[in-house]
């Protein structure tokens, strides 16, 4: 049993995956020869000059150290035998600590990302070879410290404060009453379209907000809309289903669509068995409400809100069963179905246009216009970076560059 | 015999949603019913254990965190009972005094996340997808590109306008002679998009980066709202629709191999692993 | 007052986890961490209020016997089964009997629903890819090149070509280009409809997912 | 009969025959391989031309059996294929995984090829099991086998298998293939091809095959098998189909069967869309 070779490849395994450095095959070899031929018992020289400092780099929580040295002169000098350094750190001068890493030789730096915060640190470096440890080289106290900013962030930043003054700038303007176009947005007079021509026929409406859930945004602009579309149905007394994925959507939808019951004066035409949670899982839903749509025949369905792969299996269903169907989504992959098996669909920005569109309200129409705006602005941007691209002005494009 | 017994299960259950495709049925309805059914107890019962009884229940009330023990009213102690108050709170709806309070969580959830989900929506949304676009028109280093570039360029615009001529002054007339010309048209597109390839490598890359180009001035113009769609900015637009429906019938072909490996997958298990047909 | 303090909330949190982003301090970033876990309790807690919904409105429909009911009855029994393997014996651990009902109900069942989607992309495609317009015709021919491309026999179609004009390779440059442009652009879009209406949230604008606006 | 009236029909044909006709393409491939034209890819072909360049009863090919049962559909009649094809030759063959979930797939596909070219065990193939630590059991591979794998997956020292006589790391082993549904094949990458020089193929899904393609061009990997299409190409070379090529099958009859629908469906929709013009003409 050879167990200094085997020590060895154990180390520079565990030397390559620290590092996540490439060995190199010859080096290897050579050292197994090495280590083979005679029974190494000189420890190697310990490292020089260490030396801790806090990092300073992008995305700085105050957990990253990093800690340097000099070679060991047995380290491509001397015996040069030296295979790699051990870095281990403690919270005590003298203890010997948890081990940070090992780097293969010829390394003179190691950066530390697991400490905590503000937390005095000693560190100590050994040189290894391939059977003995060097003297430690100890170093300390050092800390980590966390910066307030995130510099490879500040053009995110800026963008968003630029968009956030022209959107409220926009909303202010039109609370003044400026009054602001918004051009025709075709798939939503073909909601209301949709729910008149239930009420001729006498029966419900359908409206399935989705399977997001609350925190995605599409959801939201959905239950939006919702509010609206509750109004419209109270007021003709066509009974509206709506079907959710999402226990706290279904308690959201609950309040929306009683709250537009009650506005719209008639709260006894609110049906609470109405409004249900089906299932969280995604095809348990779609087959519950494929059996909605067969079953209570809905003539008309509305799916607003984020859908996945269920999109097609809905609006398939809702179409053989003769409803006339309007979608909207920002999920991109779900359009194309949408857009084949639906009558109208509102597609990605439109679902949420629609809600200040619906509304009429000058504050959300003075965002829509904010976002026209940051298109523009958009649109500029990627002209200067093509010609900035063309043109070699590198900072230009690195600032935006973020991490 | 319990592995067959299971398999066979799968198997009824798996045919009796199959069986809606001809029409709704009393097999298709059980088999919605049973779904709807596990998945509920199934989701109950994993979201107890998972979530609340190592991140509540047991920090609140066995004051332990994993293997650790905790202080009663310790910092530890009290994140844990402040989102288990918040989850106690959804339920206060039902208790018309107090069910004002109810709205607490929410407004902390959806808050919370519409805070957390807009910076990194500029970044990767916007400023990512931007930077994939800046690109250089031309290959710089390639001489050639340049003037390849500048024949692709009239060549795109040459068939898209051809699109708008045909839409525009055909019109309602003779469909099929308007058919005729939109596949005349992708055949041209198509062919010059071939000698194009032949010509230089360079070509290739500066016609698509054209096409992303134009294809997002054009697709973002569409998403004008507050302005209407005429003079550049409907053109822009016009231009926009067409890369939505190439974008669109695209995605829709791509998609359908995906779907039928789906099929594949249980056709196999009926044949194979239930009735042992095929191997 | 009870209108104005969820929206102080909502406010209040909102910011915070903007500005998360931005600042790595490690006790901002801690605290943010630690009210992302607060977001997933709050929804696990949710559950029982969904399946208090689904027992409500199926036992309705069995007290009023109403069509199906039934069926309802199934998916409660089915319900309480679950429920009553999941402590016990362990939840998805190999081998306990709600693994094994998690296993051979839900996993076929859903495996099955979402198969039906090769079905349902045929019919879709026989239905709605008519040239009715300059741009139905685009979305057609698109459609038609990209599946093509995808199987062996629209490659062989156009076997022997230079390797840029056959089929498969026009399909990835249709898919990474024209494709590209038109969902980025729709990413764009929808991103700057997130932030505002993100905006809208934390500023109170936007308020109807609370309910009661009055 | 009027012609229009039967345009019509196919305008307003009832859907559940499009599904009869998608549901008899997917099965008839399962009883009746019909073995549709499949057009060879470089990459593929390349691979081939590696595996068919192995000696006989000599160095072993190395397969890396890396998928998960997610994967299980698109890599296995990989496996098959070229194990197969190295049966075939007479090649030798040793396995081993780098995923957990992988050893009884891997087993299990091993086994079955072998079964049916009656190989024998320890001299015709061997299977080496599972280790954990993808990087370091590669880059020990290197090395020594024997330090990754003293024994194969049943507790046979290694010493004692006659077909690994000689061989001691990836100097002896002309081609390694990995089949995997993740990461595997860049570890592959980075940890043999790099360091050693190894040749390396890799089988992945449709999904990823895009992502490995410049290691392709840079001759990084020396073939590439992309999804099920990948397997059925093969399948074609060793002219041996099966599940690759079978749901090739399938795929390329559903595939022509949509385009089909569409354009029956539209010569009918312009055909009665003239008829009616007609009519309120007159």
């Amino acid at each position: 049993m050879k167990l200094p070779g085997t020590a060895c490849i154990a180390f520079l395994m565990l030397c390559a995956c620290a590092a996540n450095a490439q060995v190199d095959a010859v080096d290897v070899e050579e050292v197994l020869s090495m280590a083979d031929a005679r029974a190494d018992s000189v420890p190697p020289a310990p490292p020089r000059d260490l030396s801790a400092r806090d990092h300073i780099g992008d995305n700085d929580s105050g957990d990253r150290i990093s800690v340097s040295w000099t070679l060991s002169p047995d380290d491509g000098g001397g015996e040069a035998d030296v295979l790699g350094y051990l870095v281990m750190r403690s919270e005590a001068p003298d203890a010997r600590g948890d081990t940070v890493g090992v780097v293969p030789a010829g390394t003179t730096r190691l950066v530390d990302d697991t400490a905590v915060p503000r937390t005095p640190y000693y560190y100590h470096v050994q040189a290894v070879d391939s059977v003995n440890l060097s003297e430690p080289a100890t170093f300390g106290p050092v800390e980590g410290r966390s910066s307030f900013w995130q510099p490879r962030r500040t053009s995110v930043f800026v963008l968003m404060a630029v968009f956030f003054a022209m959107v409220i700038t926009f909303t202010q303007l039109a609370q003044k009453g400026a009054s602001l176009f918004i051009r025709r947005i075709p798939g939503l007079n073909a909601i209301e379209e949709a729910v008149g021509r239930a009420t001729e026929m006498g029966r419900p409406v359908l409206y399935v907000p989705g399977i997001g859930e609350i925190d995605n945004i599409m959801t939201i602009a959905s239950l939006t809309i919702l509010s609206h579309v509750a109004k419209i149905t109270a007021r003709y007394e066509t009974p509206l289903i709506v079907p959710t994925a999402r226990a706290v959507v279904m308690s959201a939808a609950e309040e929306v669509v009683k709250e537009a019951y009650a506005e719209a004066g008639h709260p006894d035409a609110y049906n609470p068995d109405n409004i249900r949670y089906l299932s969280d899982a995604q095809f348990a839903f779609a087959a519950a409400v494929n059996g909605i749509m067969l079953r209570e025949k809905p003539a008309a369905n509305l799916y607003l809100g984020a859908f996945w792969a269920e999109s097609l299996l809905l609006a398939e269903t809702g179409f053989e069963a003769g409803a006339i169907q309007v979608a909207g989504t920002a999920m991109v992959s779900q359009l194309p179905f949408f857009v084949t098996a639906c009558d109208f669909t509102l597609m990605g920005e439109e679902l949420y246009a629609a809600s200040a569109y619906l509304s009429r309200e000058p504050k959300l129409m003075g965002s829509l216009k904010g976002s026209d705006w940051m298109k523009a602005l958009s649109i500029a941007l990627m002209a200067a970076g093509i010609i900035a691209n063309i043109v070699g002005w590198t900072a230009f494009v690195a600032w935006f560059e973020t991490q | 015999m319990a592995e067959l017994f299971w398999t066979t299960v799968g198997a009824i259950l798996t045919l009796s949603i199959y069986s809606f495709l001809y029409k709704d049925n009393p097999f298709y309805k059980f088999a919605e019913h049973l779904v709807v059914g596990v998945s509920a107890g199934y989701y109950l019962v994993i979201y107890y254990w998972n979530y609340i009884d190592p991140n509540v229940a047991t920090p609140i009330f066995l004051l332990r965190v994993g293997d650790e023990s905790i202080g009663f009213m310790s910092g530890q102690w009290w994140m844990a009972f402040i989102p288990g108050l918040l989850g106690i709170l959804l339920y206060a709806r039902f208790f018309p005094k107090i069910a004002w309070v109810g709205r607490w969580p929410l407004g902390i959830y959806v808050g919370g996340y519409a805070g957390l989900g807009i910076s990194p929506v500029m970044q990767a949304r916007v400023i990512r997808q931007l930077g994939a676009n800046g690109l250089p028109l031309a290959g710089v280093d390639d001489p050639m590109a340049g003037m390849t570039n500048f024949a692709l360029g009239i060549v795109i615009f040459a068939v898209t306008t051809y699109l708008f001529v045909v839409k525009r002054s055909i019109g309602a007339g003779n469909k099929i002679a308007r058919v005729g010309a939109i596949v005349l048209a992708a055949v041209i597109g198509y062919a010059g998009y071939v000698v194009l390839t032949l010509l230089s490598n360079a070509g290739v890359v500066s016609m698509t980066n054209i096409l992303l180009v134009i294809g997002l001035l054009g697709t973002l113009s569409y998403f004008f709202f507050s302005m209407r769609h005429r003079g550049i900015l409907g053109g822009l637009a016009r231009i926009g629709i067409i890369f939505l429906m190439v974008g669109f019938g695209a995605s829709f072909g791509y998609t359908v191999m995906s779907r039928i490996s789906l099929l594949i997958g249980r056709v196999g298990f009926l044949l194979h692993d239930w009735l042992h047909l095929v191997d | 007052m009870r209108r104005e303090i969820p929206l102080a909330i909502t406010f209040l949190i909102g910011i915070f986890m903007l500005v998360d982003f931005f600042v790595p301090h490690y006790r901002v970033s801690g605290l943010a961490e630690e009210m992302k876990q607060w977001g997933t309790i709050v929804i696990a807690a949710s559950i029982l209020l969904g399946v208090g919904n689904l027992i409500r409105v199926h036992s309705h429909k069995i007290r009023r016997k109403s069509e199906g009911w039934q069926y309802s009855l199934a998916t409660l029994a089915i319900m309480a089964v679950m429920v009553g393997f999941g402590g016990p014996w362990g939840t998805i651990e190999e081998g306990s009997p709600f693994n094994w009902m998690f296993l051979n109900m839900q996993v076929p069942l859903q495996s099955t629903m979402f198969s039906l989607l090769a079905f349902f992309i045929a019919s879709a495609a026989y239905r709605a890819f008519r040239l009715r317009s300059a741009e139905a015709a685009l979305l057609l021919i698109a459609a038609i090149i990209v599946m093509l491309g995808r199987v062996p026999i629209g490659q062989w179609m156009t076997r022997g070509l230079p390797e840029k004009a056959t089929l498969p390779w026009l399909t990835e440059t249709i898919m990474a280009y024209p494709n590209m442009a038109a969902f980025r652009g729709i990413l764009m879009g929808a991103a700057l409809g997130v932030m505002a209406m993100g905006l809208r949230v934390i500023l109170g604008i936007e308020r109807s997912y609370l309910g009661g606006e009055k | 009969m009027d012609g229009r009236s039967l345009f019509d029909k196919i305008l307003k044909i009832d859907r559940r025959w499009i599904f009869l006709l998608v549901g008899i393409a997917v099965v008839i491939p399962f009883f009746l391989p019909l073995g549709l034209p499949v057009v060879v890819t470089p990459p593929v072909q390349s691979l081939f031309d590696e595996v068919d360049r192995l000696p006989p009863n000599s160095q072993p090919l190395l397969m890396s059996i890396d998928y998960a049962p997610a994967t299980l559909p698109e890599l296995e009649p990989m496996s098959l294929a070229i194990l197969r094809h190295a049966f075939e030759r007479d090649v030798n063959v040793a396995v081993m995984t780098l995923h957990p979930a992988g050893y009884g797939l891997a087993e299990r596909a091993l086994l079955q090829a072998a079964e049916e070219y009656g190989m024998v065990y320890g001299e015709d193939y061997v299977f080496l099991g599972f280790q954990p630590g993808v990087s370091a059991v590669i880059l020990s591979l290197g090395v020594n086998i024997r330090n990754v794998f003293p024994e194969d997956a049943y507790g046979t020292s290694l010493s004692q298998i006659p077909m690994m006589e000689g061989i001691r790391n990836f100097d002896d082993v002309p081609l390694a293939v990995t089949l995997a549904g993740w990461s595997a094949a860049e570890a592959w990458i980075y940890y043999a091809v790099e360091p050693y020089g190894q040749r390396v193929a890799a089988g992945v899904t449709a999904v990823m095959a895009t992502d490995y393609y410049p290691y392709l061009g840079a001759g990084q990997l020396v073939g590439l098998l992309g999804g099920m299409r990948g397997a059925a190409e093969y399948e074609a070379l060793i002219e041996h189909p099966d599940q690759g090529w079978r749901g090739m099958d399938s795929q390329s009859i559903i595939h022509m069967l949509i385009i089909l629908l569409i354009v029956v469906g539209n010569v009918a929709y312009f055909v009665t869309g003239r008829k009616k013009k007609l009519v309120s003409q007159g």
